[in-house]
């Protein structure tokens, strides 16, 4: 089977371990993730935080390329992708004036019909049904489930699982044989897009994130998005300095968890490229 | 329609239904309905383009209803016109069988008027570019320039009712029009007594109208007199959302909303 | 006298904001559950429940603080707020907006340079790449906030994890991407 | 050929000081139709009045038109003289040139030339007018009263005190409602039981009062004062005359796990249960679906031991069919769940509780005996967070209204806590604090100045555990959004007062009409606000809308007023306006096409299909038809017909088209 | 030259406006006196067809009247009034009939001022228009004329 990919940019630099983790449970369940050719960056937050036609522009020709290309799904396991192109879908579909001056200014067909799957939905319909049979090395820990801002909110255009407390990702973890904890900060924000101008809000937000993890005996936290990875995990000296102790939980993507329950090398994983070392 | 040939005879001949209601050549280059009682008759049947007559407005017909259950060759906007005639009771399951044709000239069979009202919900009414342009220029005009174009356009209409008997929602058995105590429209034809009779018939298609267009390709001076409805048509959606047609539906102008707006209302 | 501080909330900013978003700022009744949800409010100098109540006000005095503060800028765009307000009002949305306006008329607050430079040169990498050269936005973003020193250290060691391209991944149809710049830079000028 | 008099009226000098009275009755006296006109000082006097009433006989009039004041004042008067005089009522008009002629235009030509015109109109009118005769409709004098709460037991008694019948029904197994949940009461304090339980007393040892519990209304049929209700006597699976109440089945019972219901789930009862010590009536009902007879097929153990043999394992449900002339809707509200906010976790954290739970924690008669103890551990919290708002005003999760009762009970509540925890802290998270009512706002001061309760002002984003404790986050709006977390250990939401779960359904039972919340809509909401649209419905309490003891019980007693009222008369008249479909000789029967449009059209849902039936019964036409009990005249139906097969009578088409082409033509 | 007086038709609602306007009355409030009143017992027993009638009958303006939304007496005669009254006006319009002649409006029965206000307010604005000649150039029927021959 084919699926349309859309890596983004994160996944091809700071967080390629993300895409081969992704790349890797895909072909263990022999499914190709065929990427969208020459696919630029959706524009994040930094588009919309400056210019709004330029934020909608920018998915849309990557829509327009998958249409191009003749894909119907795409995975986008980037949470911030996932949530531009759906937003755009959202918003071109909203508004047709709109989405005349967008696919004008993009000089490329756009019709809207590429069907946009998060990583936790690509899971959910092509692998857990399958998951059981494969999971050789139950992931036998305590897990925190952190689903961060993009992938819950807003409710009205994304329309997966629940703003508040949602359940998705935990009812993965339970089947690839972890303990979801329950805890408080499942849907907090890390500190996102302030990572690199604001340091320090990042170690407080997502310190307090690290923090209720720790007190509840989290052993892993599960995240499915990669700037959250990388607070998490890269920023972990500012937090620990918020925290005022060392706390050295390891953040791991859904993808590298499943990897490992499915016996997965943990290399081709990309463990060892986290900054806090991955000892489950 | 080989199709519709075909079934027409079977229906016919197995008395499934009484009477057949559908198209066939007539003067010229013409249609006009075929009612088909006996199965020779179904050969007659034909269906191009050229077929627009509204055959709904037979099935609310004293003489056709008497016949017992029909079948009827429906087109989209006929389809229309049955769910709206039973949303107001005038046609049931029991008294009527549609033989769909899709816009791609298929025959679909219903099983029931739900089905044929889900078939019709698929398509949203929508009025064709030359006359949106007709609607658009007439909005442009100043309001004594329309007040003119109506008064001349309405001034040679003879009232012989052609519009009247085309429409299937014109089923009424006592018109307003032929009302005479009081008489709210003067009997012969006047310049604002016409104006009168097609403000009056506007307002009763208001929210019914499926906008087919049979009352102007039955009037033999072709009046615009379809661009009335027209214009209902698209306030209704500008206003209220419009409507479709629907077996179970709020009417549109027997209920309300209370945050129904206007702004000229002092 | 109140008419002098407090105006009619369609006009001024607050009309703009609907104008331009569709949000409402005449909904807000000032209960306080974004402000009390926003992971940010503590940083911000006006929290958004504020922020929503000088633009009612519709006095032009509060309206131009709204576009010098500094919490539009260090809103996050988390989308707490909106997935909480019991009148549905898209904070985020609207902040996007003000974003915006606050650009346009120069009067993005100071203590918000660090964060529009590294936007900024966010979409420059995007702009002459196609893609994000991460490696090139922090040089970027080090020059033009010449906070050369902050972060020195992890570019070593996200390297050495492999974590950074040296060289930037190219796009073929860079003169697209380009060219949708060019177009958006262009209509928001205007 | 009509034979009209017109009577122009002076009204002393009112009138006459801008309008030529002369001048107008001695134009009039020369219409077409017109025998009579004359003018006099005044009209409304006994000479005047004497003066219309020998013109009728006199000349034999067939109309009047009276020139003097609005209608409104004094249409009754002179249709009354008509009427003595032998003339139908309905052939008297009235011309307004006082208040819409005479007081608002200066004396002069214009002036009386209106009048002139106003006077023409209704002469012109008249002739069109028919003899019509007051609608009487027969009362029979029993009253139903839809639910037991407070409202209900109040309607009730109300009524039976006027010596009337009353059938009261309840779907649960006690009477008591809400009211009887509660621990104490505001602004008073009183405790709640102590000043119901008496009237649940009184209810059911009324002679005038058929009480019915653990019943439902199954269906309606009819029109004001002659109704038929068909009653729903759900099975109790006891024989109620054996039955003494002695309680030896509900001690026994095996199955003691069941949440209570009288306890909001704090507490817990048996399969067989009186669901209070002091309910009305106190003998129990099986709770079949957790009965283990019902269940396996075998226990039996109340069977064994009742002492009067009283068990019916096998007894059904039974239909009783009364017949009513009026109806009291008093079935309540009930409180909205406040799991749509996962953000408060209630439901997650046993500590998070409602405000109705929170009455049963406090009361007396409840799980912990009237002590605070949190549910999750039967602590005694030190710190107590009251969330008002939960639900309401809140159009995105709730519901958009203020539920209007929360910012007096949090008050109370917060304040029972001080009184009953000493050296305890509370904290109220509000919007606004809404204490409009005798002695409310006080009562609120009170909990904040002398009980110490904090009130702070804003709307909390959400709650969670950590060590034991809620942290409570939320900000005061009124310190520029400052911050506030509190670690409490117990926090009780005030949920959203919302319709009942079946308002629709039991709505569309009666007929009558429900706001988009589900609450029934009065007839008008300032001056009707205890009718429904429907004539002979009438509402009490908080079945209309949020509404606290007092309230509820007022609009009992006015609810029970309007029965009286209904029942003081052995026939019912009401004027005869009202819309008629025609009638016409066969095969036409009626020029109603049947399309029925007309009937979403009707305010009152006065609009019924008629079948039109041949000799062998078969239905040859489906016609409109108004139900001259329930039509109250508005014509709404008679301007939207397409065939104008409805007509209202004193509104016809023929006079209102009349009085358009008299107003515009000179004769 | 004589000031045009025009001719106004008001069809009010029994429950507000014709109260309202009792109260303008009762409160000795003075307005124009151009208008004549039609009392209907609600703004949903209005028929549109009247109104066509009184133009045609040489009235130059028109004023329609009811409880304000939620006032209605009979709960929701003025909300269909208010539907029937949009699509109605946007007809009138798109037929050329000059919607400024007609004045729709809510008076309630304790807005005795504002029933002034609108007469006086309708009455001057037809005054500035001048008689509805175009609708009275085309509404003479034949038989009209024989009736008045």
């Amino acid at each position: 089977m084919t699926l349309g990919f859309y890596p983004g940019c994160s996944l091809k630099g700071s967080s390629r371990e993300y895409a081969e983790s992704v790349l890797a449970v895909a072909k263990a369940f022999d499914i190709d993730l065929e990427e969208i050719h020459d696919w630029n960056c959706c524009g994040a937050t930094a588009a919309h935080n400056m210019n709004k036609e330029l934020s909608l522009a920018l998915p849309a020709r990557i829509l327009s390329l998958a249409e191009k290309q003749g894909l119907t799904e795409i995975v986008v396991p980037c949470a911030a992708c996932y949530s531009r192109l759906t937003v755009t879908k959202h918003e071109l579909a909203k508004d047709p004036e709109l989405k005349i001056a967008v696919t004008d200014a993009n000089n490329l067909p756009y019709t809207g019909s590429v069907n946009v799957l998060n990583i936790i939905q690509m899971l959910d319909k092509y692998i857990t049904p399958v998951l059981a049979g494969k999971v050789v090395k139950p992931f036998d820990h305590k897990v925190a489930c952190y689903y961060g801002c993009l992938l819950v909110r807003p409710h009205e255009i994304l329309n997966f699982d629940r703003e508040e407390d949602p359940q998705s990702l935990d009812v993965l973890m339970l089947k690839a044989g972890a303990t979801p904890i329950d805890w408080a900060f499942k849907t907090e924000c890390c500190g996102a897009g302030l990572s690199v101008s604001r340091t320090s809000s990042v170690g407080r937000l997502s310190g307090k994130i690290i923090g209720d993890a720790k007190d509840r005996g989290a052993e892993t936290i599960i995240v499915a998005c990669p700037m959250c990875h990388s607070n998490l995990d890269m920023r972990r000296d500012s937090i620990n300095e918020y925290l005022g102790e060392k706390v050295d939980i390891p953040v791991l993507y859904i993808t590298q968890a499943i990897g490992i329950a499915l016996g997965l090398d943990r290399k081709a994983l990309g463990l060892q490229r986290h900054f806090v070392k991955v000892s489950v | 329609m080989v199709d519709l040939i075909k079934r027409a005879k079977e229906l016919i001949e197995s008395s499934s239904v009484k009477v057949v209601i559908g198209y066939e050549q007539g003067t010229g280059n013409k249609t006009r309905a075929l009612f088909v009682e006996n199965s020779e008759d179904a050969d007659k049947l034909i269906f191009d383009s050229r077929c627009i007559q509204n055959l709904a407005a037979y099935i609310t017909k004293k003489e056709i209803k008497e016949k017992g259950k029909m079948a009827v060759a429906a087109t989209l906007p006929v389809m229309r016109s049955i769910i709206q005639l039973a949303s107001e009771f005038q046609v049931t399951d029991a008294n009527i069988l549609v033989l769909g044709i899709t816009p791609e000239s298929k025959l679909i069979e219903f099983g029931n008027l739900a089905e044929v009202e889900k078939f019709v919900h698929q398509y949203e009414i929508e009025i064709d570019v030359r006359n949106k342009e007709m609607l658009d220029k007439l909005e442009k005009m100043t309001q004594p320039e329309r007040w003119q174009f109506w008064i001349d356009e309405l001034a040679p209409c003879f009232k012989c009712y052609a519009c009247r008997a085309a429409c299937p929602m014109c089923y009424c058995s006592r018109c307003t029009v032929d009302f005479n105590q009081p008489q709210w429209i003067p009997v012969p034809s006047t310049e604002l007594g016409n104006l009168e009779w097609h403000i009056m018939r506007a307002i009763h298609l208001t929210g019914r109208c499926i906008d087919c267009d049979a009352c102007y390709n039955a009037c033999p001076l072709s009046i615009p007199i379809n661009l009335l409805t027209k214009r209902m048509l698209l306030d209704a959606k500008e206003h209220f959302g419009g409507y479709q047609p629907a077996l179970k539906g709020e009417h549109l102008m027997s209920t309300y909303k209370p945050d129904d707006k206007e702004n000229f209302i002092q | 006298m109140s008419s002098d501080t407090h105006h009619s909330v369609i006009s001024g900013l607050g009309g703009e904001v609907l104008e331009h978003t569709e949000v409402k700022v005449s909904h807000c009744y000032q209960c306080g559950k974004c402000s009390a949800g926003c992971p940010l409010s503590e940083e911000m100098d006006y929290p958004p429940s504020v922020i929503m109540r000088m633009l009612q006000t519709g006095n032009p005095v509060l309206e131009d603080k709204v576009l010098r503060s500094f919490s539009i800028w260090v809103c996050l765009t988390c989308e707490m707020c909106f997935a909480r307000c019991p009148m549905s009002i898209d904070i985020p949305k609207m902040m996007d907006f003000l974003r915006e306006k606050s650009l346009n008329e120069k009067k993005a607050n100071p203590k918000a340079k660090e964060i529009i430079a590294f936007h900024k040169s966010f979409l420059d990498s995007i702009k002459y790449t196609g893609r994000l050269y991460e490696i090139g936005l922090f040089v970027d973003y080090k020059t033009r906030t010449l906070r050369i020193l902050e972060d020195m250290a992890l570019a070593p060691k996200m390297m050495k994890r492999g974590k950074l391209n040296i060289i930037p991944e190219l796009i073929k149809d860079r003169s697209g991407v380009a060219a949708i710049f060019r177009k958006s830079n262009k209509k928001n000028k205007n | 050929m009509s034979k009209i008099g017109v009577f122009v009226c002076h009204c002393g000098e009112n009138i006459s000081a801008t309008v030529d009275c002369a001048k107008v009755a001695e134009t009039a006296g020369n219409w077409d139709g017109v025998t009579f006109s004359v003018d006099y000082k005044y009209m409304c006097s006994d000479p005047g009045q004497s003066l219309i009433k020998n013109a009728i006989t006199e000349k034999g009039l067939t109309g009047v038109v009276v020139a003097s004041c609005s209608p409104r004042m004094h249409e009754p008067t002179f249709r009354k003289a008509c009427a003595e005089a032998g003339l139908n009522p309905f052939m008297c008009e009235m011309a307004n040139l006082r208040e819409h002629c005479s007081w608002v235009h200066e004396k002069g030509e214009a002036t009386t030339e209106k009048a002139i015109d106003l006077v023409r109109i209704l002469v012109e009118k008249v002739k069109y007018n028919h003899e019509l005769t007051s609608i009487k409709v027969p009362v029979t004098k029993t009253a139903l009263v839809i639910g037991g709460g407070i409202a209900g037991i109040q309607a009730s008694l109300d009524i039976a005190n006027t010596g009337h019948k009353v059938i009261l029904i309840e779907k649960d197994p006690s009477i008591g409602g809400h009211m009887s949940q509660l621990s104490e009461t505001f602004p008073t304090l009183d405790c709640s039981q102590c000043i119901l339980t008496p009237r649940m007393v009184e209810v059911a040892q009324h002679p005038n009062i058929t009480l019915y519990t653990y019943a439902e209304l199954e269906s309606l049929e009819g029109f004001i004062g002659n109704f038929k209700a068909k009653i729903r006597k759900k099975s109790k699976s006891i024989d109620e005359k054996l039955c003494t109440g002695c309680a030896q089945c509900t001690t026994k019972c095996p199955v003691k796990k069941i949440p209570s219901e009288f306890n909001e789930g704090l507490g817990k009862r048996t399969a067989i249960y009186v669901p209070f010590p002091q309910a009305v009536p106190n003998k129990p009902v099986i709770d079949r679906k957790n009965c283990t007879y019902y269940i396996k097929g075998k226990c039996k153990v109340c069977e064994i031991v009742c002492p009067t043999g009283a068990i019916r394992f096998d007894q059904e449900d039974q239909i009783v069919e009364v017949e009513i002339g009026a109806i009291v809707i008093a079935t309540g509200f009930t409180v909205k769940q406040p799991d749509f906010f996962p953000e408060y976790g209630y439901g997650k954290h046993a500590d998070v509780i409602t405000g109705l739970q929170f009455e049963r924690l406090a009361s007396a008669s409840g799980p912990t005996l009237g002590e605070i103890r949190r549910p999750s551990d039967g602590k005694v919290p030190e710190k107590i967070v009251f969330l008002a708002c939960a639900g309401s005003r809140d159009p995105a999760k709730g519901i958009p209204y203020c539920s209007k009762i929360c910012c007096m009970y949090i008050a109370k509540h917060a304040m029972l806590y001080q009184h009953k925890v000493h050296g305890g802290k509370s904290y109220v998270f509000y919007m606004d604090i809404r204490a409009g009512g005798k002695q409310y706002e006080e009562f609120v001061r009170r909990a904040i100045e002398d009980d110490g309760v904090n009130y702070i002002r804003g709307r909390v984003s959400k709650i969670y555990e950590k060590n034991g404790k809620l942290i409570v986050s939320g900000v005061d709006t009124l310190l520029n959004a400052m911050p506030v977390e509190i670690e409490a250990d117990m926090v009780v939401l005030a949920t959203a007062g919302v319709a009942n779960e079946g308002a629709e359904e039991l709505a569309q039972k009666l007929h009558i009409s429900y706001d988009p919340y589900k609450f029934f809509a009065e007839a008008h909401p300032k001056l009707k606000p205890v009718e429904t649209n429907t004539a002979g419905i009438f509402l009490a309490g908080a079945c209309q809308a949020p509404r606290d003891i007092p309230e509820s019980v007022a609009m009992a007693s006015g609810a029970a007023v309007k029965v009286a009222g209904l029942f003081s008369k052995d026939e019912l008249t009401r004027e005869p306006i009202i819309a008629v479909v025609n009638r016409q000789a066969p095969p036409v029967y009626s020029s109603c096409v049947g399309c029925f449009l007309c009937v979403s059209a009707c305010p009152y849902q006065a609009i019924e299909k008629e079948e039109i039936k041949n000799r062998n019964g078969e239905v040859i036409k489906s016609v409109a038809k108004v139900n001259p009990g329930l039509c109250q005249g508005c014509g709404t139906c008679v301007a939207f017909c397409r065939t104008k097969s409805i007509d209202i009578q004193g509104y016809t088409h023929e006079q209102m088209y009349t009085e358009v082409m008299a107003l515009l033509n000179e004769y | 030259m004589a000031e045009f007086e025009p001719k106004i038709v008001a069809f009010v609602c029994n429950w507000c406006t014709y109260a309202g306007a009792d109260l303008t009355g009762t409160s000795r409030i003075k307005y124009a006196s151009n208008v004549r009143i039609i009392r209907f017992p609600c703004t949903g027993r209005i028929d549109y067809m009247l109104l066509l009638k009184a133009f045609d009958e040489g009235a130059d303006g028109i004023i329609v009247s009811g409880c304000h939304p939620n006032d209605c007496h009979y709960t929701s005669g003025n909300f269909h009034a208010r539907r029937r009254w949009i699509m109605f006006r946007s007809l009138c319009n798109f037929t050329g009939i000059d919607t400024n002649r007609i004045k729709f409006s809510w008076v309630s029965a304790a807005e005795g001022a504002k029933w002034a206000d609108i007469v006086n307010a309708t009455v001057k604005s037809i005054r500035e228009l001048g008689p509805y000649t175009e609708y009275k150039k085309v509404a003479k029927y034949p038989e009209k004329e024989v009736n008045h021959g």
